[in-house]
């Protein structure tokens, strides 16, 4: 290793990071831009045109603030906490290929390198809650080791999947091989699963259970100020935006879908718009959907999604093996996700609305017993 | 899952439809007439004197006693200008205090006194909510000019109220 | 098993409030909790004490009005209807028609208001961040008809004894043209975005549950009741204002959680449409003030009056000397009452829970400590 | 050179979360020296081109095994932990310490030692055919005490949920 290549990988890693945190603030107004759409606002307008300066004012406001450590805390854990859950999310990115070439380092296990890392920062998130000396924390904590873990299987199990197509976990291999159709087409079924259990894995509603606002009224963040609390914010927008780019690359097709020419700039655009697509859809999620309760959420991974996640893999093995035509595989996948979808429909909507409508006639007929009865 | 798409599709919808809130401090949303703002004294434009003849009924009608007055001989009265004997000296409302509950505009006989639209309450200093007489008859002039303000009735006219209103206030206040 | 008896664990205490979001203002409540299981729950009221019934003592009846106001702040044209409609009935006053109808018409607008509010912190409460908007949105161009109307988007000092304080204003129908459609529509979304989401209903359903004699003993009222199947509804079953001549249902549901709760307010803000809809057909010009003396002097004797709230059964318990303030007056607030039911409701619950239960018993503490 | 002053880093991070983890009066903090300890060992993992090996380290003990770990040390209160440092057995965890000492040392000193380390690669594919070839059955096995064992973890969530 020469004095050429720690220059050239100091370099890297600092466009890494100046690129994430970039990606961050547009991210943060871009969520409060899309929220406030959403929900029939401006969002943020006064600083700069359209709020574009809003990020930057709010990150020097949070950088000069007070940083309170509260007296009962487990000093050193506190501290570490949001390294530890900041380191993980931005080491993942030395692998993570934005196009052909535009990567740090490209490794043959990128993808169990980006799960076995991810999971680090599970720790940082139970340091956090049990060096904040609150109970809320502690809760938070807990609700963030258990989410957090439970939802990393079917992650891991969709990924497996994936890995079965191109049998590589190289990221480059797998998106080369989506050049003609991306892994969307031949699995639905895992991009559903993968697509809630990364929104899980960064705790974004409706799995938003470790910081519930209305509950435990941030969790493992409670009691971090400034700059502090910026590295968790830090590092869970980028953890979105990873799930969002995994999401591209992993199902739709990165940089080679559809038809593009091999230029690593304009690959690298497509996979950033896509990302951003996607990140958007997991911002729509939060302006619609409520939140579960901690059992709901283990429930639907460990009941739901985990048995998906396996029939998602087995359905791929069976293809793999007979190697049967591709659209066998998506029109199973899709069957399954569908069947899923309406089960849970049945579940609990359908009865609801037949009580509904049963109260509601009961209701009229009344009304209009009363209303002969009058006259 | 098929509830959580219709969910979905209503707050997508909601994103192509326009926004429905003001961008505040820039833009104000239109005030009813009716708007009941801080309590402001009125100026009567032909005699150059307030209304307000510092009688204290609305001051015993507050709620929450946030106003205080005193009274004193009109000079003008003196001079044959003015038909009120006596004239409002000093008057103050504490802004802070005010619930806007318009119960002095209703005891009030002699228009003196009126909601305005004025609702912005925040001031740089502790006591900045404490309105004097010049301050309190410099909003009620803007609110006369806004609304284009008459007098509705005063001690002259014959009040079309006073049959259901019954006995005189200061009557009323006398029995007390 | 032995082992299990080595291994059990302390209950946590975990001091809900009185500074937390889902607490619904400055409620506090002492959680004992198992893991995420509630074992016991303790209310502490009191944050907000204004001691109303004691400054009633010692104010006017118009000015009375104004502290009615502030009880239930989400409602206020349904106080202030409770506390002239008791001090109407010891003077034994006719009101004219038209005040009526503007009393209903208003009320039920105020209904559907308070309602749009618990839409939107439930589905706040649940996580959902956008149905409060939505809710919102509608609720401010209530409270802009109400500014319209009163004066005042909130407090509005409005209904007087033996009347209203003046009478609608000219374009009163034009607002409520553009008014109600909007509503309906928001309504409408209401139960594609949460009361039938899946998430929702999970949430909900069979959670904080109560059965319909409980709830009675209890002495829960309003759509809290109603939820348990209990069919009592002031309006219907002692008619006041004018709902002996309009047509309209009580939605009733049958298990008593909280996704019954939320749905029959729901339901109770379509009814209300229908009916400020009815009122609007069937009111006649005249006048809005009974003839009475400036200052009301009640003559010597107790009245008790109580209305139908979005909360419950609001009673005001008047006790007069004959002089132009009350002697007593006892209030019974529907929230306060309602309140009471939280610990048979949150047995056994998960903390996530606890904030759901708080929220679709829909208090507003400017009532329960008042 | 360089992979030399990173064999040492390495060591050193494993040497030292092991001694933080037995010097710490505090669990929670010994349960993160745990951790550390573990990375170390990653990377020493990692320095003989054990990739593979490395990265199923960070992913289970690091990720996992400590959460469980903090987890329920978390659920249980902290003073319960204070009496428990001092204890009359330690003579009895010294032996075992000195015993297992020589056990590594002895199969230490018989290694060939001497040898190039050689290059393991990522190797996954290897690795998953002698693992459903060669070592099916003690791989079974392995699942099925697994499994054996979180049924038996449910099976006691439960009856204390019960009671």
């Amino acid at each position: 290793m020469t004095a050429r290549d720690i220059a050239l990988i100091i370099l890297q890693l600092t466009v890494l990071v100046t690129g994430l945190i970039t990606v961050v603030l547009s991210l943060t107004w871009l969520e409060r831009k899309a929220l406030g759409r959403l929900q029939r606002r401006m969002g943020p307008m006064v600083v700069g045109p359209h709020g574009l300066l809003q990020p930057a004012a709010d990150a020097l406001k949070l950088l000069v603030k007070e940083d309170l450590v509260p007296a009962l805390a487990d000093k050193l854990l506190f501290w570490l906490a949001p390294m530890v859950v900041f380191v993980p999310s931005f080491v993942v990115w030395v692998t993570i290929p934005l196009a052909g070439e535009v990567v740090v380092r490209n490794m043959d296990l990128g993808l169990f390198f980006i799960v076995a890392f991810s999971v680090l920062a599970i720790v940082g998130m139970v340091m956090a809650g049990w060096g904040s000396a609150n109970k809320y924390a502690i809760l938070g904590g807990l609700r963030a080791a258990a989410q957090l873990i439970s939802y990393e299987i079917p992650i891991i199990m969709a990924v497996i999947a994936v890995i079965m197509l191109p049998q590589s976990m190289n990221l480059v291999t797998i998106v080369d091989d989506q050049r003609t159709i991306p892994y969307a087409v031949l699995q639905p079924l895992g991009l559903a699963i993968f697509l809630l259990a990364g929104v899980a894995e960064v705790g974004r509603t409706p799995f938003d259970i470790y910081f519930a606002e209305s509950e435990v009224m941030g969790g493992p963040f409670i009691e971090y100020s400034g700059a502090h609390w910026a590295v968790f914010f830090l590092s869970e927008y980028i953890n979105t935006f990873t799930i969002a780019v995994l999401v591209v690359l992993l199902f739709l097709g990165g940089w080679s879908f559809p038809l593009m020419p091999e230029s690593a700039w304009l690959g690298f655009l497509w996979v950033v718009v896509k990302a951003y697509l996607v990140v958007f859809v997991i911002f729509w999620f939060r302006g619609t959907f409520p939140r579960l309760r901690i059992d709901q959420l283990m429930s639907v991974g460990w009941k739901i999604l985990i048995p998906l996640s396996f029939v998602n893999f087995g359905l791929t093995a069976f293809y793999k093996f007979y190697e049967l035509p591709w659209w066998a595989l998506t029109v199973s996948s899709l069957a399954i996700t569908v069947a899923a979808g309406y089960g849970l429909y049945r579940r609990w909507t359908w009865p609801a609305r037949a009580t509904a409508e049963e109260r509601l006639a009961r209701a009229r007929a009344y009304r209009r017993a009363e209303v002969t009865d009058a006259g | 899952m098929l509830a959580s798409f219709k969910g979905l599709g209503v707050t997508l919808r909601a994103f192509f439809k326009p926004v429905v809130t003001a961008q505040y401090p820039k833009q104000h949303l239109p005030i009813a007439p009716r708007f009941m703002g801080f309590p402001v004294l009125t100026w009567d434009d032909g005699v150059k004197e307030p209304y307000c003849t510092g009688c204290m009924v609305c001051i015993r009608a507050c709620p929450t006693q946030c106003m205080s007055a005193q009274m004193k001989d009109n000079p003008l009265f003196k001079e044959g200008k003015s038909k009120r004997r006596k004239i409002v000296d000093d008057f103050e409302i504490n802004l802070g205090r005010c619930i806007l509950c318009g119960i002095c505009v209703e005891v009030c006989n002699f228009d003196a006194i009126e909601m305005s639209h004025q609702h912005e309450l925040s001031v740089v200093v502790r006591n900045g909510n404490r309105a004097d007489l010049q301050q309190l008859l410099a909003m009620g002039r803007d609110y006369q000019k806004e609304m284009g303000w008459k007098p509705k009735g005063g001690e002259e006219a014959a009040k079309p109220e006073a049959v259901t209103r019954g006995e005189t206030p200061a009557k009323e206040e006398a029995a007390v | 098993m032995a082992i299990n008896r080595q291994l059990d664990t302390l209950d946590m205490m975990l001091n809900m409030g009185p500074q937390h979001p889902a607490t619904h203002g400055v409620f506090r409540m002492v959680l004992w909790i198992d893991g995420e299981r509630i074992v016991d729950v303790e209310p502490h009221i009191g944050y907000l004490h204004l001691g109303t019934e004691k400054l009633c003592e010692g104010e006017q009846y118009s000015q009375i009005i104004t502290l009615f106001d502030r009880l239930d702040y989400v409602a206020n044209f349904n106080n202030e209807l409770v506390i002239c409609a008791a001090a109407e009935k010891l003077m034994g006053l006719e009101v004219p028609e038209r005040a009526l109808y503007i009393r209903t018409i208003l009320c039920e607008l105020n209904r559907i208001a308070s309602h749009m509010l618990f839409y939107g912190t439930f589905a706040l409460d649940a996580g959902a961040m956008t149905p409060v908007l939505y809710a919102f949105k509608e609720r401010e161009r209530i409270q802009s008809l109400f500014e319209a109307v009163s004066g005042a988007r909130m407090m509005h000092n409005y209904f007087r004894i033996g009347g209203v304080k003046q009478d609608l204003p000219e374009d009163f129908y034009d607002r409520m043209g553009r008014l109600l459609d909007p509503v309906k529509r928001t309504i409408e979304e209401a139960d594609d975005l949460v009361t039938f989401n899946e998430i929702f209903l999970a949430r909900t359903r069979d959670v904080g549950a109560i059965d319909g004699k409980t709830a009675l003993g209890l002495g829960l009222t309003g759509p809290n009741l109603r939820a348990t199947g209990v069919d009592y509804d002031l309006r219907k079953a002692e008619p006041y204002l004018l709902y002996d001549r309009l047509d309209f249902s009580v939605p009733l549901g049958d298990r008593g959680d909280c996704w019954d709760r939320f749905w029959v307010r729901i339901r109770e803000m379509e009814e209300s449409v229908r009916l400020v809809e009815q009122c609007l057909q069937q009111m006649q010009p005249g006048p809005v003030m009974a003839p009475i003396r400036r200052i009301s002097r009640p003559p010597k004797g107790e009245v008790f009056a109580h209305a139908e709230n979005p909360r419950g059964d609001l009673g005001v318990y008047l006790v007069s000397s004959g002089a132009d303030r009350p002697y007593r007056v006892k209030i019974r607030p529907p929230s306060f009452c309602n309140l009471m039911s939280l610990k048979h409701m949150m047995r056994n619950a998960y903390v996530a829970d606890a904030v759901l239960i708080l929220g679709s018993i829909d208090i507003v503490l400017g009532e329960v400590d008042r | 050179m360089t992979s030399l002053v990173l064999f040492y880093l390495a060591g050193a991070l494993a040497l030292g979360g092991a001694v933080g983890v037995v010097g710490t009066r505090n669990v929670v903090h010994a349960a993160l020296f745990l951790l550390v300890s573990l990375m170390g060992v990653a990377g020493i993992f990692l320095l003989v081109f054990a990739e593979f090996l490395a990265l199923v380290q960070v992913l289970l003990y690091g990720g996992a095994i400590i959460i469980v770990v903090l987890f329920a040390l978390m659920l249980t209160r902290l003073q319960d932990f204070g009496g428990s440092m001092e204890n009359r057995q330690w003579p009895i965890a010294a032996l075992a310490a000195l015993g297992l000492f020589f056990v590594i040392a002895f199969a230490l000193a018989r290694s060939r030692g001497s040898e190039e380390t050689e290059r393991l690669g990522p190797g996954v594919q290897e690795l998953g055919r002698s693992l459903f070839t060669q070592w099916a059955i003690p791989f079974e096995v392995a699942s099925v005490l697994l499994l054996v064992a979180l049924i038996g973890a449910i099976v006691i969530a439960r009856a204390g949920g019960r009671e």
